[in-house]
């Protein structure tokens, strides 16, 4: 089973990267880029395939390690 | 003083912490390899500075699930002194023992420097007085401090900022360089709320002998040796 | 004698896939000869990198002989890792330069990434703690469309390495010139510090002892590294993609402390690092210079990714990776200390008194399998150890003089009317302006060592703990590395002794004197008789200098091949010297100190004459003009005058008049501490 | 407009950070994990609705600026 994992920077927080992403791609004259955030995708292949578990599994992964709360906050799909 | 060094795999500034407690301030001092479970009886522990497992995911994010980091928990708990430099202080906020979190510097690259920073508040590393201004180096690449407004208003209410970055004549002008790295309120260190741990980006020991340009980080260990010598 | 077995999907050897692989057909008729069989595929790659101009110097070994490599101070020359001198108390410092050109034109991050984890191994496979680090960077020029990028890339990845692992940068050199457009040269340098009875050689001595791997696992990452090296850019780049190597600071952090910990115990016979061309050079070299053989279980090799063969396993260039020889019964201790700093350890093969470079592996055995298939090794290679090294292809390539129509060109009475305005174009252009912008990106003060920073003098100036049963000493010593490449150019001989006087003036310049030095020559293509005559000329011209200024040459490295498209790079043979202060107290900044002190410029003007100087490229557009030359007697006399002025404490800064002339040389001491100054010129 | 670019390292290049996730996850219990890779994603806010327009432009902006060809890929998403 296959997971993918989402880290964001939560809305209020600033984002250094993001916005050198924005005026590098304004620059390259893609005019039509407002903003831009950037963040971390995370991909796990994990053993077994219950769904529910995994579920349960991934959201404290996150919680314990791969997101920082005070300043991220995170999403995930599961891909079997 | 008996001053307990941790030593994470990937630490590098851990020869420098133990260098100026040990050799230069004169105390007893040794290193606490991540795997050991007990600080061997120290008085105080030094976080010290470096990439503890290769600041993979984010920095001092994987070093908290160390053996040793559970003792630094208890010596925290029971009020022992801590000074967590630069990745330290990354672990510290990573631990949860210091509010907030270290992020990517605005300029997005590594900054190695000579700053200065100005006490804000008093404590077992900051006796030195209020306004005292320091030349401190800082070489960090996730120094920019974040907290959230609340965060931010009791860091204030109950007088946890250590240091803030400022000119050499201790003043803070808005968007001057300064602040090398655009922390939030320009914060350069931060006590918990019961003022014995303390997280600061500048390295006092990269500062604590004349040849290497200036002492004005031995303040700290001293201030530290008067605060264990008055206990 | 049969040829060993290929793997499935290997194809035969033949004269059309050795071309491939890089050898010339005279080469591949020397191997039929030589073996009297056709090599294995595995063989003819083992081969291939083997005789690579970076492993062989086959274009330069005739030449490189001619270098000074004796002295009372040098307590290991060349031939090793890495070199040595004596700094006193029964201490030695180890040092050495590598070049990792051409990776770092594909990916600039981990291109530069990686030559500096190569150097530090270097370094700490003599068992040496590497205690400072220096970089020499070529760059096309500023508005070129990929120079932005290229220098982005490389000084974050030196950064990113070097700022990780802990050892500081505090110091290098930049120069921006066309002909690096389409080929950059990043040149990394690393200084350690060992007990000199303590150092570690690449031997595999003791018959029968356990071949130890330790660190990283293998992967496919830059096959064929070594011969990229030595093969040209054009068109062509695109095919050779995935040679890039890519490194873990992190993992050679742990590589770093487990060894120095191995090393302590005792229980090891010999060392080496996996640098170019990975597990076969360390080896077969290590087996060269004892004079032994070795045989290789490529079963055993740790791996990270499937279905790797024998050729691939031998020619990766995967990062962060040692080779040990321990003494056998001994090998517990290797493993109880890998295990304490979580590092991947196995015992890959054994030495023996064969003289032969035997390697077996079975057939469709691959761990990553759910049931591997029983390991049943057969021989894939069987080679003499000398047939890959003493017996290496050695040419003496011909040479053409270029002839010499470099006329003086000196200040005519049309000199430009505003001088102030030319010296403010000169300080603000990219060869002369501040370098700031660089090191800070370098943690240059990680170790509680660096008593002069960058910037603050000619040379860097780094305080070393040296530690042993009765106590730690601190010593103190000056480390830069140069080189203006327009000199050598103009003439290689002068140009190439005009480096080694720069280098050595700029440590005399802090206070130190001069005890060794260490080079990366990097020359175009040495098949062009011009380019080969310029190789020549600037090794007789290092030679000559080293001699005068007492600097004899203790490791080094050649890198051929630096051209785009049939156009070469301007001749740039880089050296750094390693110099000692006697005392602290004699160190000196660049910067003046007080107001009323008095500047005093000392030895003989350059009467005028500008071949080759910024202000000339810049004004004229082109490198022309004979260079000011030099007088190694004179600069020998000057240099011993300037180091009794520092120790004797007579003077209070000093600073070297290179690029840019006195007017540069007196802006760049004003700037420094905020100062002005009046000159009145003789 | 909105995308989410994904920028990954290529199969066969080494990916400390993804190692060290593995392996801290596994020393956390978590011992389904079998491999982890870390990669980027880039949100971005586009002006504009035309699909046809935004899909060639990020992917110039992916092959300019966003991936190292060298050795990284990249993927897309458009989301209304």
């Amino acid at each position: 089973m296959k997971a993918n994992i989402f880290v964001t920077l939560k809305r209020e927080v600033l984002d250094p990267e993001g916005d050198a992403v924005r005026r590098s791609l304004r620059s390259l004259g893609f005019e039509e880029v407002k903003a831009a955030r950037v963040g971390k995708l995370i991909e796990l292949e994990l053993h077994g395939d219950d769904r529910e578990s995994a579920e349960s599994h991934i959201r404290s992964m996150c919680e314990k390690l791969l997101a920082n709360p005070v300043i991220e906050d995170f999403h995930y799909e599961i891909l079997d | 003083m008996r001053v307990a060094v941790v030593q994470f795999p990937g630490s590098n500034a851990d020869w420098d912490a133990l260098h100026a407690v040990r050799d230069v301030l004169g105390a007893d001092a040794w290193y606490a390899f991540h795997k050991e479970i007990s600080l061997g009886g120290a008085d105080a522990v030094v976080i010290p500075g470096g990439f503890s497992y290769g600041d993979y995911l984010r920095a001092g994010a994987i070093a908290r699930f160390s053996p040793i980091v559970s003792a630094v928990r208890g010596f925290a708990e029971r009020g022992g002194p801590i000074l967590g430099i630069c990745n330290g202080f990354q672990v510290l906020t990573e631990m949860g023992l210091l509010p907030g979190a270290l992020t990517r510097n605005a300029h997005l690259r590594f900054e190695c420097r000579d700053i200065f920073v100005r006490v804000e508040n008093d404590g077992p590393f900051t006796d030195m007085g209020q306004g005292q201004v320091l030349q401190l180096p800082v070489a960090h690449a996730d120094g920019r401090y974040q907290c959230s407004p609340e965060t931010l208003r009791q860091l204030h209410a109950n007088n946890q900022v250590a240091f803030r970055y400022c000119t050499r004549h201790g003043d803070a002008p808005e968007g001057s360089p300064a602040n090398p790295n655009g922390a939030v309120d320009d914060i350069a260190g931060v006590y918990n709320r019961d003022k014995n741990v303390l997280g600061m980006m500048p390295h006092p020991e990269r500062a604590s002998e004349a040849i290497l340009g200036n002492d004005d980080g031995l303040s700290l260990f001293q201030s530290l040796r008067r605060h264990l010598g008055a206990q | 004698m049969t040829t060993p077995e290929n793997f499935p999907g290997e194809p035969d050897a033949s004269a059309e896939l050795a071309r491939k692989f890089g050898l010339a057909d005279d080469e591949w008729e020397r191997v039929l000869s030589t073996l009297s069989r056709k090599p294995s595929y595995a063989e003819l790659g083992v081969i291939s990198v083997m005789w690579s101009e970076h492993c062989s110097y086959k274009s330069s070994r005739v030449h490189l002989s001619r270098l000074p490599t004796e002295g009372p101070q040098v307590v290991q020359g060349p031939g090793e890792n890495a070199g040595a001198v004596d700094i006193g108390d029964g201490f030695c410092a180890v040092f050495k330069m590598e070049s990792h050109n051409h990776p770092s034109y594909i990916e600039p991050y981990q291109g530069a990434a990686t030559g500096v984890g190569g150097i530090l191994r270097d370094v700490f496979t003599m068992g040496a703690r590497p205690v400072a680090s220096l970089n020499s960077l070529r760059f096309g020029r500023p508005d070129h469309p990929k120079t932005p990028h290229l220098l982005k890339g490389v000084v974050a990845g030196i950064g990113g390495y070097g700022n990780c692992i802990g050892v500081p940068t505090v110091g290098g050199e930049v120069q921006f010139d066309a002909s690096y457009d389409g080929n950059i040269l990043v040149n990394a340098f690393t200084v350690g510090i060992a007990k000199t009875d303590e150092l570690f050689f690449g031997r595999a001595e003791g018959i029968g002892n356990p071949i130890i791997y330790v660190g990283a696992k293998t992967g496919r990452d830059g096959i064929h590294g070594a011969t990229m090296a030595s093969a040209e850019f054009g068109e062509e780049t695109d095919s050779k993609l995935p040679t890039v190597q890519v490194g873990d600071p992190f993992m050679e952090k742990l590589l770093l402390e487990a060894c120095l910990e191995i090393f302590a115990t005792g229980c090891l016979s010999g060392v080496q690092d996996m640098g170019a061309a990975g597990l076969t050079s360390s080896s077969v070299e290590m087996a060269a210079r004892a004079g032994n053989g070795i045989e290789l279980d490529l079963d055993a090799i740790p791996r990270r990714t499937r279905a790797l063969s024998p050729y691939e396993m031998l020619l990766s260039e995967s990062q962060e990776r040692m080779l040990m020889v321990a003494k056998r019964g001994r090998e517990h201790e290797v493993f109880d200390i890998c295990a304490k700093w979580d590092l991947d350890v196995s015992i890959v093969g054994r030495v023996t008194s064969s003289g032969r470079f035997v390697c077996k592996a079975t057939p469709g055995h691959d761990p990553f399998d759910d049931a591997p298939t029983e390991p049943d090794p057969v021989v894939v290679v069987d080679l003499p150890v000398d047939l890959l090294t003493d017996c290496a292809p050695k040419y003496d390539r011909p040479q053409e003089a270029r002839p010499d129509a470099a006329t003086l060109v000196t200040l005519t009475d049309d000199a430009p009317g505003n001088l102030g305005a030319e010296m403010l174009r000169l300080i603000g252009s990219p060869n002369i302006g501040s370098r700031s912008w660089i090191w800070r990106q370098y943690d240059h003060i990680v170790g509680d060592g660096t008593v002069v920073r960058p910037g603050d003098g000619d040379a860097a100036v780094i305080r070393v703990f040296c530690q042993d049963t009765d106590g730690t000493q601190e010593k103190f010593l000056a480390i830069s590395a140069d080189c203006n490449a327009r000199h050598v150019e103009l003439d290689p001989f002068l140009g190439a002794a005009m480096a080694v006087a720069e280098c050595t003036r700029n440590v005399v310049c802090v206070g130190a004197k001069p005890l060794g030095l260490t080079d990366c020559l990097n020359f175009g293509n040495p098949e062009v008789p011009e380019q080969m005559w310029r190789f020549a000329r600037a090794i007789d011209g290092l030679a000559t200098a080293c001699t005068a200024l007492g600097a004899p040459v203790v490791s080094g490295n050649v890198s051929f091949y630096n051209e785009t498209d049939g156009k070469s790079i301007l001749p740039t043979p880089t050296v750094a010297v390693v110099g000692q202060l006697e005392d602290p107290a004699h160190r000196l900044g660049l910067g003046f100190l007080n107001e009323g002190d008095v500047i005093a410029h000392l030895g003989r003007p350059s009467r005028g004459v500008l071949g080759g100087s910024e202000w000339l490229v810049q004004t004229m557009g082109s490198i022309t003009g004979a260079p000011v030359g030099i007088d190694l007697d004179a600069e020998a006399a000057l240099q011993q005058a300037m180091l009794e002025l520092a120790q004797r404490q007579l003077v209070r800064s000093a600073h070297d008049i290179s690029d840019g002339g006195i007017a540069m040389c007196v802006a760049e001491a004003c700037i420094a501490n905020g100062h002005g100054a009046r000159i009145s010129l003789p």
